[in-house]
C-alpha cells in the first residue's frame, strides 16, 4: 500500500471516533447545552458495545445498544442541567468521572478478550478501485459511511434547511425569544442532548467494535476531549465537526508516518503535531479573514441555563 | 543493618501497588498472578492490600503511605515510582519495600526486575527468519531504558539471521492507548515492516497485524487469540515463585533488600511459538535459547551505536546491570534518539 | 370621524376574549401584581397604563405564559385556561410584542418571522423564509430588511420585526407591550392603523405605552395599574392625559415650558464646549455610520438630534463620548482634540453618556446594583480613596444615586437587571448627570419612562442646562425636541441635513429633512 | 386560612442553605455508593469509619491532605481568576506542567541553592505558565478566538514537552531514576512533616487575589470587564488589557502550582506528576462559584474527597468504583448547590 493511501487509511479509522463524538456535542451545543462528559459517555458506549456483542453476536446491536445506553446517560444529565439547571461543567465533569468508573468497573468482565465480532468493511464496487482514495474511503465499513456521510449530512440538513432546525438554534441562540414564540425549548435541550450523548457512546462503540476492536481500560484515552474542542474549531456544523475529526485523523497519522519513516524530529514533537496543528488552524485563519469571527461564534446562550422567571 | 524481625503469618500484612488495572492480561495481571501465589502459599495471611492504577504523581506516595497506615509489613510496587516510594521507604523503617524496575537499595528497599532482553533476542532470531522485507517494527511507549533493550536485543537477534534487518520504533508517548497503538501499527505496516513488537500491555498491533497478514510478537501474556495467525510469542512473565520467595522470606525473619533480575526460565521467557510459525523456525530461535540458558550471552562487544561510535569494546560483555540501564540504540534502530 | 370620537360599548352578552381574575405574582421581595382583574372585550383596543415597575409587564407575561401566576385564573372566551407554556397561550390566539425584543441576534430577520411559527415550511431554506417574509412585511406595510441579520439593525427595525411576527400570527388578542416607543410618528401611525383594521374583525388589543396622546388617540378603554394592583379601568372618552397621569402616579403632575430658562441659569457661552469637526465613523454592521459631520455644543444650551432611528444615532453618541474613535475628522472639547482618548478620558472632561441600549451598553445586567451604580465613579474618592475600592461607600454611593433617581431598592446586592426597564433608566440617568458638569449626551433619555417619570428626567436635563453644561439631546419625540432644543439637528443616513433654531420653527421642514431631503435654509 | 405555599428562586443563595445542601448532597451521594457498597458484600460502615481515622486520626493523613491541597487551591484559583473576565481556562493543566518545566530549567542548570534560587524558581514558574496561557490569551484579546479550545489543546502539548525532556535531554542519567529529570538541588522546606510552604503559600495567594479583586480599582474593571464588556467600554476600561493581564495571571498562578508541585512534593521534574491537578482545578473553581476565597474551602473538599479515595482503594474498592463514586458526589453537588438557591415561601390567601 502506497503512503497517501495508507495515510489517508489511518486518517479516516482514527478520524471516525471523533467525527461521531463531534457531531454529537455540535447538536448539544447547538441548543445551548456544554457536555463536558464526552469521555465517559465513550467510555460507556465502548464497553456497552462489547458487553453485548457477546451476548448477541450483531455489531449493528451492539452499536444500537450503545446509542440507547449512552442517551439514558445523556437523559441524566440533562435532567440534572436543563431540568434542575446544576452547572454544565460541574456536571460533565461529574459524568466522565462516572462514566469512566462505570466502564471500567463493568469492563473488567470483557478484559483480554477480542471482540467476538465487528463491523466487518464492504467494498462499495468501482468507487473503491479509486487509486488513494478507493481503498482509503469505499472499502470501509457501514458504520464509517454512517459517521462520514449520512449523519453529517443529515443533521446539516436538518439545522440549517428546516423548521424543526431553525427553532432549534434558536433555542441554543436564545431561549427567552425561543420560548416567547412557542418553541419547546427545555424538551429541545432535553432531545438534543440526549442525541448527542448517545452520538458521543456511539463513537465509544465504534472504538470496540470496529477500530481497535476489543474493550481495555482506558481505550478512550482523552479523545473525548479533544472531540469537545473540535467542536469549535468546527464552528459548530455538523459537516465541519466531521471534517475536523477527520482532518485531526490526518494530522496524528502524519506524525506516525513521519515516525515510520524516520523523519528527524523527535517523537515528542511529532506526537504534538496534532495539537499545535489544530491550534494554528483555529487562530490563522481567522486572524487572515476577520469575517470568520461572526461565521464561527459560538450560540449565544451557550452553557447559560434558563430561566422563565428570570430577565 | 540486619534483617528485619520475623512476622508470624496471622499477623503479617502485605500490600502490592500496581500501575494498572488487574484486568489487563499483561504486566499488572501477571502481578497479580504472583498475588495470588503468596496467598496460596501463605493461606493464614491476615490481609493482603491491593491498589490498581498508582499513578506516578504524589498520590503513588499517599497510597504507599496508606499501606503503612494499615500495618503492612512487606510492601511491592510492581512499577516503580521511584521517589514517590522512596519518602515512604524512609519512614517506615519496619517495612519492607520492594520495588519493580527499581534503582534504589535501602536499609528495607530492594529491586527487582528481569531479563527480558533474552528471550526478546530469541523472538529477533524468529523475526529474522519470519521477515521477508527485513524491516521490523516497533511500537514504544517512551525511550526509557527497557524500551532501549528490548529494541536493541530484537534488532541482535534478527540481525544474526538477517544482516540487513532494520528496526523503526514509533514511540506513542503512552504507556497505554490502544487507539495510538493501532495507529502506529498501521502506519509501520504501510511503511513496509513485517514484522511488529513493542512494549504495550495491550493487544492493539497485534489486531492489525492480524488484518494485514504480517507477523507480531507481543509482551506480558500469551495473548494469541487476538492474532491466532499473526501471532509469534511473547516475551512471557512470571513473578509468582519470586513473590513466593520473598514474602517467605520476610514472615521468616530472613529478609533482606537486595538487587534481583529474575533470569530468563527464572520469571521470564519466550511464549510457545504461534500456530503459523514454521517448525524450523521455531527450532533455530529455541536452540539460541538453549544457548543462553547454558550461560552464553549475545551482548558482547564489539557493539557501535547508531552513530557509528563503538559503546560497547570488541571482546567486552555487557553486565546485567549495564543491560538494565541501556539508554543508547545499537545501529539500525532508529525512532527512538533524534 | 377621526379615531379618538371612536365610542366602544361591547354588546351586550358578549363573552370576554380575555378575562383576569384575582392574578397575583409575587417575585422575591416584591409584590408585582396582586388581586388583578382585567377584562378585554372582542373589538377592543384596551390600554394599559402606569408607573414604571407597575406590573404591566409581568402581567402580560402571565397572559402569554412566560410566567405562571402564584393566584387568580385565566378565562378565554368563558372557558378557563392554564397558561404552563407560551405555546399554550399562543395556540389560544395571544400574541405579544415585547419590551424587551424576543429576537434572535444572530438569525437574519426572516428567520426571526419564522421562528416556532407553525406555517413555516417545514423545508425552510434561506430563500423560501425571505420570500415569504418579503410578502408579509408588503401585506402589513412594514418597512424591513428580510435577509438583514438582527444584530445589524437599529432599535426601531427590530420593533418592526416583533410587530410584524405578531401580526403575521394572526392572533386573537394581541399585547403590544410599548411598541411605539420606538417607532417614528409616521410608523407609529401606521401601526394604529393596522391595528384598528385588526380590532374591527373581532379581534382585541391590549396596548401599554407611557404616552398618553397615543393612548387617548388608540385605546377604547384604559385600565390603570399601581403598585402591582388595578386602581381603575375607564371608558377612553371619559378620560384626558391629565387625569390619566394623575391616575397612575397618584399625585398632582405639572408640565412645565421647558424652554424657559430661571433666574440666574448661565448662559449659553460664546466658545463651542464641544465640537465635531468633519468627523467620519464607519459603522460596524456596514449600515451608515457617520459620514462628515461637523457640529458645535455650546455650554448652557440643548441641541436636539432629530432623526429616524438608525441614521447613525448610535455612532454620534459614541463618538461624542469617546467610546468609539472617528475614522477621520476629530472631537474637540472645549478647545483640545480628543484623539485617542477612550471613554474614561471623555468622563473625566465631565462628560455624561446616557446610552440608547442602556441594559447592555450602560449597565453591567448580572452585577449588584451597587456595582453599576458606581461605574462612573468607582476610581476616585469616596468610592476608592487611595486606589483601594471601599465596598461600603460604594453601596453608600449607590444608594445616594438611587434616592435621587427615586428607585426603591429592596436590595443593593441583587443583578440590576431584575429592576424594571424604567427603573433601570432612572439610575443611568442620574449616575450620568452625577459627572455631565460640562456636556451630558442623552440618546432617547425618557424611552420607556413613564409621565411622572418623563417629566422629572426632562426637569433635571433642564437644571442641569442652567446650571451650564452642553447638552445633546437624542430623540425621535418631535414634541419632545421642541419642547426642550434650543438648536435641533437632523441626521439621515449618517449626515447632517440641517440645524434649524427653535424659535420660529417649521415642523415641516424638520419632517423634509427627517425624510432626507436637503435644507432651504441654515442656521448655524 | 392556609395560604398557599410557593417555590421561589432567589437572586443568591444563602451561605449557610448552600453548605446544608451541599452537605446534603454528600451524605445522599455517600448513601446510595454505600448500599452498593453494601450490596458488593462490603461494609460500607467500617469503610467509612476508616477513611475517617486514616483521614484526621493520624499525622500521616492530614500530612496527606496538606499536600493535596496545595495544587488544587492553585489552579482552583487559576480557573477562579480566568472567570473574573469571562475566560475558560481549561488549560491549567499545560500551564502547570509550564510552570514545573521551567522552575525546574532553573533548579536544574542555574547554578547555587537556597533562598535566591527558589525565588528565581517561583518567577520562573509563574513565567512558564504565563507563557503558556499566552497564545490562547492574545488570540482571545485579538481575534476573539475561543480560549476554551486553546487552552485544553496546549496541555497535551504541554504533558508532550515534559515528557520528552525528562525521558530525553534532561534525563537523570545516575541510573537512579526511569524517566526523570536529575533530583533538584533546591527545595521548599517543608514545615510540618511533608507539608511544605507551598501551603501557606497557595492560601496566602488565593486571599490576596481575593483582596485584589474585591477592594482594588483594578479588581472592579476587571469584574466589569468580565460581566459585560460593552459597559466596560463604555465606562472607558481598557477591556483587552484587562483580558490580557488577567489570563496570564491566571497561567501564572496554575505555574506556581506546578513549581510548587516539583519543588516541594516531588523533587525533580517527570511525566505524569500532575495527576489532573489542571482538571480538577476546574472543579475546585466551579464549586467555589469562581471565588478567589471559596477555592480555598473547595480544593480542601476536593482533598478530602480525593484522599478518600485513595483510602477506599487500599480496603479493596477498585480505583474504578472509586473514580463513579467521586463522580456521583460532584453530579450530586451540583444539583444541590442549584437547589440552595431555591427558597419555599408562604404567602397569606
Ligand atoms: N423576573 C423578575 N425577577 C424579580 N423581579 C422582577 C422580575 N420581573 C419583574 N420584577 C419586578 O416586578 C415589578 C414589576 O415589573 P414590570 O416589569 O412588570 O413593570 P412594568 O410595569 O412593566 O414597568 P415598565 O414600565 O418599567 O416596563 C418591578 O418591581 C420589577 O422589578
Ligand atoms: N461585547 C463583547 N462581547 C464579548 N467579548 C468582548 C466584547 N467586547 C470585547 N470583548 C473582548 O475583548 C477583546 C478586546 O475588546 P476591544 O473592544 O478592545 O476590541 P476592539 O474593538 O477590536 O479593539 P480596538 O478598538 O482597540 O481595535 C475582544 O477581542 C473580545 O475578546
Ligand atoms: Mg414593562
Ligand atoms: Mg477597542
Amino acid at each position: 500500500m502506497d503512503l497517501l493511501t495508507g495515510l489517508l487509511t489511518t486518517a479516516f479509522l482514527a478520524g471516525a471516533v471523533l467525527a461521531l463524538a463531534a457531531l454529537g456535542e455540535v447538536l448539544t451545543e447547538r441548543v445551548g447545552v456544554v457536555n463536558l462528559g464526552v469521555e465517559g459517555l465513550m467510555a460507556m458506549g465502548a464497553v456497552t458495545g462489547i458487553a453485548t456483542v457477546t451476548v448477541v453476536p450483531s455489531p449493528m446491536l451492539g452499536f444500537l445498544a450503545a446509542l440507547v445506553v449512552g442517551a439514558l446517560f445523556g437523559m441524566v444529565f440533562a435532567l440534572a442541567t436543563v431540568y434542575v439547571r446544576a452547572n454544565q461543567v460541574l456536571c460533565g465533569l461529574a459524568l466522565t468521572l462516572m462514566g469512566s468508573g462505570l466502564a471500567s468497573t463493568i469492563g473488567r468482565n470483557y478484559s483480554g478478550m477480542p471482540s467476538p465480532v465487528i463491523f466487518e468493511p464492504v467494498k462499495v464496487p468501482v468507487l473503491s478501485e479509486i487509486p488513494v482514495l478507493g481503498p482509503a474511503f469505499f472499502s470501509q465499513n457501514i458504520l464509517f459511511y454512517l459517521i462520514y456521510l449520512i449523519l453529517p449530512i443529515f443533521f446539516s440538513y436538518l439545522m440549517f434547511s428546516t423548521r424543526h432546525g431553525l427553532n432549534m438554534r434558536a433555542v441554543g441562540e436564545n431561549p427567552a425569544a425561543a420560548d416567547a414564540a412557542g418553541i419547546p425549548v427545555n424538551l429541545m435541550r432535553f432531545s438534543y442532548v440526549t442525541i448527542g450523548a448517545a452520538l458521543a457512546a456511539g463513537a465509544g462503540a465504534y472504538l470496540t467494535l470496529a477500530f481497535v476492536p476489543s474493550w481495555s481500560d482506558g481505550v478512550v484515552a482523552g479523545r473525548g476531549w479533544i472531540a469537545v474542542a473540535l467542536v469549535i474549531f468546527a464552528g459548530y456544523r455538523p459537516i465541519m465537526a466531521t471534517l475536523s475529526g477527520l482532518l485531526f485523523g490526518l494530522i496524528t497519522a502524519l506524525g506516525f508516518v513521519g515516525q515510520a519513516r524516520g523523519w528527524p524530529i523527535a517523537p515528542a514533537f511529532l506526537s504534538m503535531l496534532p495539537y499545535l496543528g489544530t491550534v494554528a488552524f483555529i487562530i490563522v485563519p481567522v486572524l487572515a479573514w476577520q469575517k470568520m469571527r461572526r461565521a464561527m461564534a459560538a450560540p449565544a446562550a451557550l452553557a447559560v441555563p434558563y430561566y422563565r422567571d428570570m430577565r | 543493618a540486619g534483617p528485619l524481625p520475623a512476622v508470624a503469618e496471622e499477623e503479617a500484612v502485605i500490600g502490592f501497588g500496581h500501575v494498572g488495572p488487574i484486568t489487563d492480561e499483561g504486566w499488572t495481571w501477571s502481578h497479580h498472578q504472583g498475588l495470588l501465589a503468596v496467598k496460596e502459599a501463605f493461606p493464614k495471611l491476615k490481609t493482603t492490600l491491593e491498589v490498581e492504577n498508582v499513578p506516578y504523581s504524589a498520590d503513588a506516595t499517599r497510597t504507599y503511605r496508606q499501606f503503612v497506615s494499615e500495618g503492612a509489613n512487606m510492601i511491592f510496587d510492581t512499577s516503580s515510582t521511584g521517589d514517590f516510594l522512596h519518602q515512604v521507604v524512609k519512614r517506615a523503617p519496619e517495612v519492607a519495600f520492594m520495588e519493580c524496575n527499581g534503582h534504589a537499595l535501602m536499609d528495607n528497599l530492594g529491586w527487582y526486575y528481569l531479563a527480558h532482553w533474552y528471550p526478546t533476542y530469541v523472538m529477533g532470531v524468529a523475526a529474522g527468519h519470519l521477515s521477508k522485507t527485513g524491516q521490523l517494527g516497533y511500537v514504544a511507549s517512551f525511550p526509557v531504558a527497557s524500551v532501549y533493550a528490548s529494541t536493541n536485543a530484537f534488532l541482535m537477534g534478527a540481525r544474526t539471521v538477517n544482516p540487513d534487518a532494520t528496526l523503526q520504533t514509533i514511540v506513542i508517548n503512552s504507556w497505554f492507548d490502544p487507539q495510538a497503538a493501532t495507529q502506529a501499527g498501521t502506519a509501520l505496516i504501510d511503511n513496509g515492516c513485517d514484522f511488529l513488537f513493542g512494549i504495550m500491555d495491550e493487544a492493539g498491533y497485534l489486531q492489525v497485524a492480524e488484518k494485514r497478514g504480517v507477523w507480531a510478537a507481543m509482551w506480558n501474556t500469551d495473548i494469541r487469540r487476538y492474532g491466532p495467525n499473526a501471532y509469534v510469542s511473547s516475551v512471557i512473565i512470571d513473578f509468582k515463585d519470586f513473590y513466593v520467595d520473598q514474602v517467605g522470606k520476610r514472615l521468616a525473619g530472613t529478609w533482606t533488600p537486595g538487587e534481583h533480575i529474575l533470569p530468563m526460565g527464572g520469571g521470564v521467557d519466550r511464549d510457545k511459538w504461534g500456530q503459523n510459525v514454521p517448525e524450523e523456525v521455531g527450532k533455530a530461535a529455541d536452540e539460541v535459547r538453549e544457548k543462553i540458558l547454558g550461560g552464553w550471552s549475545p551482548f558482547v562487544g564489539e557493539l557501535k551505536d547508531k552513530d557509528g561510535k563503538v559503546r560497547v569494546e570488541a571482546g567486552q560483555k555487557m553486565t546485567e546491570l549495564e543491560l538494565y540501564n541501556w539508554d543508547w540504540s545499537v545501529d539500525g534502530v532508529s525512532g527512538l534518539e533524534s | 370621524m377621526t379615531v379618538a370620537e371612536q365610542s366602544f360599548t361591547p354588546p351586550p352578552g358578549t363573552a370576554p376574549i380575555v378575562q383576569l381574575k384575582g392574578i397575583a405574582k409575587y417575585f422575591p421581595g416584591v409584590v408585582a401584581n396582586e388581586n388583578v382583574d382585567l377584562e378585554v372585550m372582542p373589538g377592543e383596543i384596551h390600554a394599559l397604563l402606569g408607573e414604571n415597575g407597575a406590573g404591566k409587564s409581568t402581567l402580560m407575561n402571565i397572559l402569554t405564559g412566560i410566567y405562571q401566576a402564584d393566584a387568580g385564573e385565566i378565562i378565554i372566551d368563558g372557558y378557563q385556561k392554564e397558561f404552563a407554556t407560551p405555546m399554550q397561550a399562543i395556540a389560544a390566539g395571544i400574541g405579544m410584542v415585547h419590551q424587551h425584543f424576543k429576537l434572535v441576534q444572530a438569525f437574519t430577520v426572516a428567520e426571526n418571522i419564522h421562528l416556532g411559527w407553525s406555517e413555516t415550511p417545514r423545508r425552510a431554506s434561506k430563500a423560501v423564509l425571505e420570500n415569504r417574509t418579503d410578502e408579509l412585511a408588503k401585506r402589513f406595510n412594514l418597512d424591513i430588511r428580510a435577509g438583514a441579520t438582527v444584530s445589524d439593525l437599529s432599535t426601531g427595525e427590530q420593533q418592526r420585526v416583533e410587530i410584524l411576527r405578531v401580526l403575521a400570527r394572526e392572533a386573537r388578542l394581541l399585547i403590544l407591550d410599548e411598541p411605539t416607543a420606538v417607532l417614528t410618528p409616521a410608523e407609529a401611525r401606521e401601526l394604529f392603523r393596522a391595528l384598528r383594521e385588526f380590532v374591527a374583525e373581532g379581534n382585541a388589543v391590549i396596548f401599554i405605552s407611557h404616552k398618553l396622546d397615543e393612548v387617548m388617540e388608540i385605546s377604547d378603554r384604559i385600565s390603570i395599574l399601581r403598585g402591582g394592583r388595578k386602581i381603575a379601568t375607564r371608558q377612553t372618552r371619559d378620560c384626558d392625559p391629565h387625569m390619566l397621569a394623575n391616575l397612575m402616579v397618584g399625585r398632582e403632575i405639572v408640565l412645565d415650558d421647558m424652554r424657559h430658562r430661571a433666574e440666574g441659569a448661565a448662559q449659553v457661552s460664546v466658545e463651542p464646549v464641544l465640537v465635531l469637526d468633519n468627523v467620519s465613523v464607519s459603522s460596524e454592521s456596514g449600515g451608515n455610520g457617520l459620514a462628515n459631520v461637523s457640529l458645535k455644543l455650546h455650554a448652557g444650551e440643548i441641541l436636539g438630534i432629530a432623526g429616524v432611528a438608525g441614521n447613525g444615532q448610535r455612532e454620534l453618541s459614541q463618538v461624542l463620548t469617546g467610546v468609539r474613535s472617528a475614522s477621520s475628522g476629530q472631537v474637540i472639547v472645549d478647545g483640545k482634540s480628543m484623539k485617542g482618548a477612550n471613554a474614561a478620558v471623555f468622563a473625566a472632561f465631565g462628560i455624561g453618556h446616557i446610552p440608547e441600549d442602556r441594559l447592555h451598553s450602560g449597565l453591567a445586567p448580572a452585577l449588584s446594583i451597587t456595582t453599576n451604580a458606581v461605574m462612573r465613579e468607582y476610581g476616585q474618592a469616596p468610592v476608592s480613596p487611595h486606589g483601594i475600592y471601599n465596598p461600603r461607600s460604594a453601596y453608600r454611593l449607590a444608594r445616594e444615586i438611587a434616592e435621587a433617581a427615586e428607585v426603591a431598592i429592596p436590595d443593593y446586592g441583587m443583578p440590576v437587571r431584575n429592576l424594571s426597564g424604567g427603573n433601570q433608566q432612572r439610575l443611568v440617568a442620574r449616575r450620568e448627570m452625577r459627572i455631565a458638569d460640562k456636556v451630558l449626551i442623552a440618546a432617547y433619555p425618557s424611552r420607556g419612562l413613564d409621565v411622572g417619570a418623563i417629566n422629572t428626567m426632562l426637569r433635571y436635563i433642564v437644571e442641569l442646562r442652567d446650571a451650564g453644561a452642553g447638552i445633546v439631546l437624542i430623540s425621535e419625540e418631535l414634541e419632545e425636541l421642541l419642547n426642550l432644543s434650543d438648536r435641533i439637528a437632523v441626521l439621515y443616513e449618517g449626515r447632517i441635513m440641517g440645524v434649524v433654531d427653535n424659535d420660529n420653527l417649521d415642523i415641516e421642514e424638520i419632517g423634509l429633512l427627517m425624510g432626507g431631503r436637503t435644507a432651504a435654509r441654515e442656521v448655524a | 386560612m392556609f395560604g398557599s405555599y410557593r417555590l421561589q428562586r432567589l437572586p443568591s443563595s444563602h451561605a449557610g442553605i448552600a453548605l446544608a445542601a451541599r452537605v446534603a448532597a454528600i451524605v445522599i451521594a455517600l448513601l446510595v455508593a454505600g448500599i452498593g457498597i453494601a450490596l458488593a458484600g462490603m461494609n460500607p460502615l467500617n469503610l467509612g469509619a476508616r477513611v475517617i481515622t486514616a483521614s484526621f486520626g493520624s499525622a500521616f493523613g492530614m500530612e496527606d491532605l496538606g499536600v493535596l491541597i496545595i495544587p488544587l487551591i492553585l489552579t482552583g484559583l487559576a480557573v477562579a481568576v480566568a472567570q473574573q473576565v469571562g475566560a475558560w481556562n481549561i488549560g491549567a493543566e499545560g500551564q502547570f506542567y509550564a510552570g514545573a518545566f521551567a522552575a525546574t530549567a532553573i533548579g536544574l542548570f542555574v547554578p547555587g541553592e537556597g533562598p535566591l534560587i527558589l525565588m528565581l524558581m517561583f518567577v520562573a514558574g509563574m513565567a512558564g505558565g504565563a507563557a503558556w496561557i499566552l497564545v490562547p490569551t492574545l488570540a482571545r484579546a485579538y481575534a476573539n478566538v475561543n480560549e476554551l479550545i486553546t487552552t485544553l489543546l496546549l496541555n497535551f502539548v504541554a504533558t508532550l514537552l515534559v515528557y520528552y525532556v525528562s525521558t530525553g535531554p534532561w534525563r537523570d542519567r545516575s541510573g537512579m531514576a526511569n524517566s526523570a529529570t536529575p533530583p533538584l538541588s533546591t527545595d521548599v522546606p517543608s514545615f510540618w512533616g511533608i507539608v511544605h510552604w507551598g501551603f501557606p503559600i497557595a492560601i496566602g495567594l488565593a486571599v490576596l487575589v481575593a483582596a485584589v479583586l474585591a477592594f482594588s480599582r483594578w479588581g472592579y474593571e476587571v469584574r466589569l470587564v468580565g460581566s459585560n464588556p460593552s459597559a466596560a467600554k463604555y465606562a472607558g476600561i481598557p477591556v483587552r488589557k484587562h483580558l490580557i493581564a488577567v489570563m496570564l495571571l491566571s497561567g501564572g498562578i496554575a505555574g506556581i502550582a506546578g513549581m510548587l508541585e516539583i519543588a516541594g512534593t516531588v523533587h525533580r521534574l517527570q511525566g505524569g506528576i500532575s495527576n489532573n491537578f489542571g482538571y480538577l482545578g476546574i472543579m475546585v473553581a466551579v464549586l467555589a462559584r469562581g471565588s478567589p476565597i471559596g477555592v480555598i474551602f473547595s480544593g480542601a473538599l476536593m482533598a478530602l474527597i480525593l484522599n478518600s479515595g485513595i483510602i477506599l482503594q487500599t480496603q479493596g474498592l477498585t480505583t474504578s468504583i472509586v473514580l463513579a463514586i467521586t463522580g456521583f458526589i460532584l453530579f450530586l453537588t451540583a444539583i444541590g448547590d442549584e437547589l440552595s438557591y431555591y427558597r419555599i415561601t408562604r404567602e397569606k390567601a
